[in-house]
């Protein structure tokens, strides 16, 4: 119910609507719940709505949490 | 009297539509017959007019499938209604691993369904079966009431025949067969499922609605003692492909999700929708079951047809009481692959 | 697919499972829930399960909004959808979902009512708006993630004058219910170690709400993406907290999820929707609070009102174990009906009625290790 | 782990409909299809659950046909939708001349039609198809949204086999040949128009929907060789017939009115309605043309087979390069019986 | 079928025949015309004219209602049906007839307008009763025969006050048309001899209204049933007529029509309808009071003032020969258009359009006598 | 258009309504707009609707005039 994917902004068409791809998919969503939307942000949609932008910079950090964490893992 | 026959006008192909007269056994049903369906599929058999088609003998065992076309939209990227029964009863015949020869066709045309799209359909109808090889050689036509139906629903059916050395069904499979699929699985559900009014979403993947008997031809050729079991997974997706033999079998199922090819875009799009590639349908693919030695054999046979250039061995046959399809996650971890139990989409064939 | 593929690497997973029993200490056992059915569906597809420790056990909370919107509110909506004049608008997971006397969506759907699938409250409003003769319900159910197009559907209709469209809400919030979860330990259950928390709520409310639960009652939260990595790395973040002494508020979801959540989703929530008194969540019964519905200003847009439902309470199965499995007293293959009179297709109970429970994603995903606990049953428990 | 299966509930035959579920493939679609259909068509060929059915070789040429059926009401006096998709399309082989062997069935059914219905049909096709000897080895079951077809569609299509020495079709006709028909015309159709609501009248007609392969089979012992062109006049009836007849073989009739049997009761319903009898449907009656010395022979064998009773030779092939059905009328007048062009009544068949 | 096949007998129908040629005189020619489609359908069905002697020749009238409408008015039709809200319920002779630009209500139909073809006016009252929503408008054409019908639906649907039923009236007279045929007998055509008249008409109208043929235009009148026997003898009684220098109105069809006609037929046609000013007639142009529309106190149920149906003239193919043929100048082989261009599917004039007009008649069942006709042209002229 | 039929009524259901039969066929009518009708009449169908009566002893005239006729026709 709650299934959410990221998808990146690529065309702003105006009236809270926008154009958003994922992998060659591409769908005309509602973004009127995330502010100041700019081409090229990763949104996370979910029934046709943006809920939250994507930071990229914190998803960097998790992402070298992860690999830390699993270096560790193999290594122990 | 000189001879005044009526001058035939073509039916007006551009703006004309469907009528009820048109399915009520009188002239204009013998004119939209002939200026749409006998031009289309042009051959001596439905030209000779009778109900009925009068064939050669086959030389063997005889293969004999049906399946309805209700597909929605009846234009989708990569073919369309017409394309897609040839090719989905075509396809039936060839898992039984027979070689089909001649196909019938039964129109349900709704009242108003404009002949334009009629006579794109037959065409296209006509050439997938001039590509196959496999002549439409008998056919039907009614019409019925605006609301009656849903513009236009096609019946095929297909016969063909069987080499004697050929015995593929779906309770032939053994624990430690070689499963095989001949490509990437999903494109053509995914492909209906864009032009889905409510779903709409823009992916280019085309269906891959193709006839699959000459893929077949070269798999029996390599290896056609060894083969077990074919089927196309339709309906329902690989999943329910593999469900169903490993109930009729009684056997069980190890395959490795890794080993399954999915385009990216299918697979994105599934994301979006929350649906499982291996439950989308497929029209243009297969999956063998074989004696394990003779895997490597058949793989590289697909491997060298154009329609099995991504084939791949995703896995094995197991003893299974409980008849499970498990699968090794990409993730790494392990689950079954059940029945379809959730809504799948309607309409996608 | 970025964000995406990139939490579902094998070769990490190997390497996070490798962590994850390095730090899970001996002796001791981790029981965490997931609340949100989305990550118990995400366990259950990638075999999460298969890569963890034996001693951290997962308890699959009662995070979908479909299992536990009670039998009486699919009653209701069936009987809308009976009226001739009414089009009722779902999203397609409530179809199948059984209702009193062997009644569902589905049938009646196949014996004449017109009821449509939707994917986006956008659809529903455009189906109302295209078929003015038509009264156009929305069938709202979720948690806060799915709430705020629900808000928007209804402003913009009020902004449209748009007569036919109206809503019919089920919406629930999250804390609550983890709240009444946490507050209803029993003597005799293990208690829960820690709480995966959904992400994608807190996309709207943050992770502020959950602190509660390590101010109140001790123990750490992890805010968790739905990728399977991003559910290891939460437990991995987890079993740290414990092994450390520390119960606090963490989030691993930082890449989407602020602390205070998103002001204009909360607004939108706030303009539109107010606080139930009470609210009927199947498998958990009545919990104050929990749920919304539409405030005074909207009421021509409240289907409740329009159509004058009242709710029915219709009674479960005795037999179903749905209960003790959503407070971790249970698994799925305790329950007696599980995998016999209870299936997919065929489900007795609130577990069993979308992919997202924890007894329909056993069925459908899990229950080959079945087999192996047999075998080896007490090992786990 | 006991083997723990699911307990498989039987459908709800008395009170369930078909939903959007029992179309897709999954666990809903095997068990409606299995309870309705497989227990109703009853052979090893639909019990293999292969999406093709493995036959015999079939000793000489090849015919085939097919059909689909629209009928309106389902359920008519003499018949249904099911029983009649079984008979014509064995009459469609037949009327090649060729012993029917085996069919196929695709169901087109629209959500929400009741399982009794369904049940009532199918078993009507299982009791037709072992009636005459000839089994359902194949089909196919698409669910469509209400309000997308007519309760149910079918079509069936056949094959059968053909003796060397027939060789029947519709542009063989010669002058000189004897015209017979094997029964009273029009019963079917005024069975089915009896029931529509519109028209709503009370008749003690039944249809005469009837499979013609044994008439057919004994015709030909009688007179096989001389035999030219059979038609079942369906849809249009013997009118349709004749003038499809005489266009492709380039030929005229010549007919008495006097000759054609008429059952009082159908002459009667079709003065009400404003129809001639010569264009209403029939379902169990055929019309062959056949060299004259042999009429008198082939007569007497219609005659000694029960679905040729009333059989009876109603004029002959005349050279006419107007290709008229010239008709003498009962009243002692002359006119010809052209081609359909008012309004028929849809969905007969 | 009793009152039926006793005047189909084919040995009454020899001698009768052979009468016939007794009584015509030879050396004169007898021109009748049948005013009536029924009759022309009867003549070719059971080929009578074979029956009848070189010099007794039928003229087929314009006596089908469906061939005189005028197409404005089935443009009109199909406009009303081309209305969402309204449904059109219609008898089936009018499903084919050719519009204007190549429309007809078949194509209507198919394109998406709710058309019902019905059996009787208590179809369309119970349709319109049924589906209360719907404005269901019956398409109402016919002479005098076909009126009372409509009438008895009209005054029905007022007294239930049935406010979603209305008619769109196309009824004609049968006399008003017979005097405009012989007023316009033209130099040069051989006039009429004698009329078969009407028996159904006169069911309801009498044999009375033709009283004028005789008195002013000194023609015979017999009103005639419609079995083939019916008319033949009814051509005899001319023939014997016209032998004795008589011109009377003779009732050939006494067993149903009486010479006042059918009171309550007559009363229910006068209360609920008038007469028009004028009324085009396809083939005959405008013919004043040849037709009847709904009085005032039944304008709820007009549906020319309901819908304000104002028809536009619509020209004929000016090929067509239809008025000569009408007026019996012409015969239909006589048209260049006839079976090559013109035929019941492509109908280019009114006299093709339904099975009753003589073109269609003609084509459908008396074409194989051109054959001959053509070897022995001049014989029969 | 015209199109009527002879046909016995067979059964008078009130309100207007009656059954008729034609060898064998039969159907519910409106006789409104026939007086006194009685079981056994025979009536003139028109669209649902009987028109007028049948007189048999006209008929029986008729068919009388029309056999003398052919008598006569035949012998000349
Ligand atoms: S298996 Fe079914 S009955 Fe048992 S606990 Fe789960 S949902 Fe309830
Ligand atoms: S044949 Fe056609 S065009 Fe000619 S007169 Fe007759 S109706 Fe008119
Ligand atoms: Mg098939
Ligand atoms: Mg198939
Ligand atoms: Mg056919
Ligand atoms: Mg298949
Ligand atoms: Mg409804
Ligand atoms: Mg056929
Ligand atoms: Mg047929
Ligand atoms: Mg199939
Ligand atoms: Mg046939
Ligand atoms: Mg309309």
């Amino acid at each position: 119910m709650c299934l959410a994917i990221p998808a990146k902004v690529t065309e702003l068409l105006g009236d809270d609507m926008a154009r958003i791809d994922m992998d060659g998919v591409s769908k005309v969503i509602n973004v009127a719940l995330v502010e100041d939307l700019s081409l090229g942000d990763f949104v996370v949609v979910h029934v046709g709505y943006a809920l939250s932008r994507i930071d990229p910079e914190e998803a960097e950090l998790t992402l070298s949490l992860l690999r830390e964490a699993a270096l560790v893992g193999n290594a122990s | 009297m000189n001879r005044a026959k009526p001058i035939r006008r073509k039916l007006d192909i551009k703006n004309g539509r469907v009528e009820l007269s048109h399915g009520s056994g009188g002239r204009a049903m013998a004119q939209l017959i002939n200026d749409i369906f006998h031009a289309a599929f042009d051959n001596d058999w439905l030209r000779s007019n009778n109900d009925q088609a009068s064939l050669d003998a086959l030389p063997g065992r005889l293969v004999m499938t049906t399946d309805g076309y209700v597909v929605s939209p009846l234009f989708f990227p990569g073919g369309d209604i017409g394309s897609l029964s040839v090719h989905g009863t075509i396809n039936d015949i060839a898992m039984g691993g027979a070689t089909p020869k001649y196909l019938s066709a039964s129109f349900i045309i709704e009242e108003g369904f404009p002949f334009a799209d009629l006579e794109r359909i037959a065409q296209s109808m006509g050439e997938a079966s001039r590509a196959a090889g496999v002549p439409i050689v008998t056919g039907d036509t009614k019409v019925v009431e605006r609301g009656k139906a849903d513009g236009v629903f096609i019946s095929t059916a297909g016969v063909g025949v069987l080499p004697e050395e050929i015995s593929l069904s779906s309770d032939k499979a053994r624990p430690g067969d070689a499963v095989l699929v001949s490509g990437s699985m999903g494109d053509h559900g995914v492909a209906i499922m864009s032009r889905r009014e409510n779903l709409q979403f823009d992916v280019e993947i085309l269906s891959d609605s193709a006839p699959l008997h000459g893929l077949v031809a070269d798999m029996i050729a390599a290896a056609g003692g060894s083969l077990r079991v074919m089927r196309d997974p339709t309906r329902g997706g690989l999943a329910a492909a593999l469900n169903e033999i490993a109930l009729q079998s009684d056997v069980g199922f190890a395959i490795e999700e890794a080993l399954i090819p999915v385009k990216p875009q299918v697979a994105a799009a599934c994301e979006f929708l929350g649906l499982d590639p291996l439950y989308v349908a497929n029209e243009g693919k297969l999956v063998a079951i074989c004696e394990a030695q003779a895997a490597e054999t058949l793989l590289a046979a697909m491997r060298a047809h154009p329609l099995g250039k991504n084939a791949s061995m995703i896995g094995h046959v197991v003893e299974d009481e409980n008849n499970f399809v498990e699968m090794k996650t990409g993730f790494g971890g392990g689950r079954i692959v059940d029945w379809l139990s959730g809504e799948q989409l309607p309409r996608i064939c | 697919m970025k964000y995406v593929d990139e939490y579902r690497d094998p070769a990490l997973a190997k390497g996070l499972a490798a962590a994850i029993a390095a730090e899970a200490e001996a002796g001791r056992t981790y029981r965490f829930m997931e609340f949100c059915g989305g990550h118990t569906h995400a366990i259950s597809r990638y075999g999460v399960e298969d890569m963890l420790p034996a001693n951290v056990r997962m308890i699959h909370g009662p995070g979908c909004p479909v299992c536990v919107l009670p039998v009486g509110r699919i009653d209701d909506a069936i009987r809308l959808a009976a009226r001739p004049d009414v089009t009722l608008c779902t999203y397609a997971d409530l179809m199948r979902v059984p209702a009193s006397n062997g009644a569902s969506l589905l049938k009646a759907r196949a014996a004449g009512a017109d009821i449509r699938m939707v994917y986006s409250t956008l659809d529903a409003l455009r189906i109302a708006r295209s078929e003015p003769r038509r009264e156009v319900v929305f069938f709202a159910i979720g948690f806060e993630t799915t709430t705020p197009p629900t808000a928007l559907a209804v402003r913009q209709a009020k902004a449209e004058g748009c007569a036919n469209f109206s809503v019919f809400c089920n919406h629930v919030l999250t804390p609550v219910a983890m709240r009444a979860i946490l507050a209803g330990e029993e003597e005799g259950v293990p208690p829960l170690d820690g709480i995966v928390g959904p992400a994608h709520v807190s996309t709207v409310i943050g992770s502020r709400p959950y602190e509660f639960v390590a101010t109140e009652y001790h123990k750490p939260v992890v805010i968790s993406g739905f990728e399977p990595l991003d559910v290891m790395q939460s437990i991995l973040m987890l079993v740290h907290q414990l092994n450390q002494n520390r119960c606090e508020i963490e989030n691993q979801y930082a890449r989407a999820v602020v602390p205070q959540g998103n002001a204009r989703a909360l607004e939108a929530i706030a303009e539109v929707f107010e606080l139930r008194d009470s609210f009927e969540w199947r498998g958990l019964g009545a919990v104050a609070k929990s749920a919304l519905r539409l405030r005074d200003a909207f009421a021509a847009f409240d289907a409740e009102r329009r159509f004058e439902i009242e709710t029915k309470a219709a009674a479960d199965n005795p037999a179903c174990e749905c209960g003790a499995i959503l407070r971790g007293a249970k698994r799925p293959m305790d329950c007696k009906l599980f995998g016999t009179l209870c299936t997919p297709e065929t489900p007795m109970g609130s577990c069993m009625v979308s992919s997202e429970g924890s007894c329909a994603a056993h069925y459908a995903y899990g229950r080959f290790r079945d087999r192996a606990r047999t075998q080896k049953e007490g090992v786990l428990q």
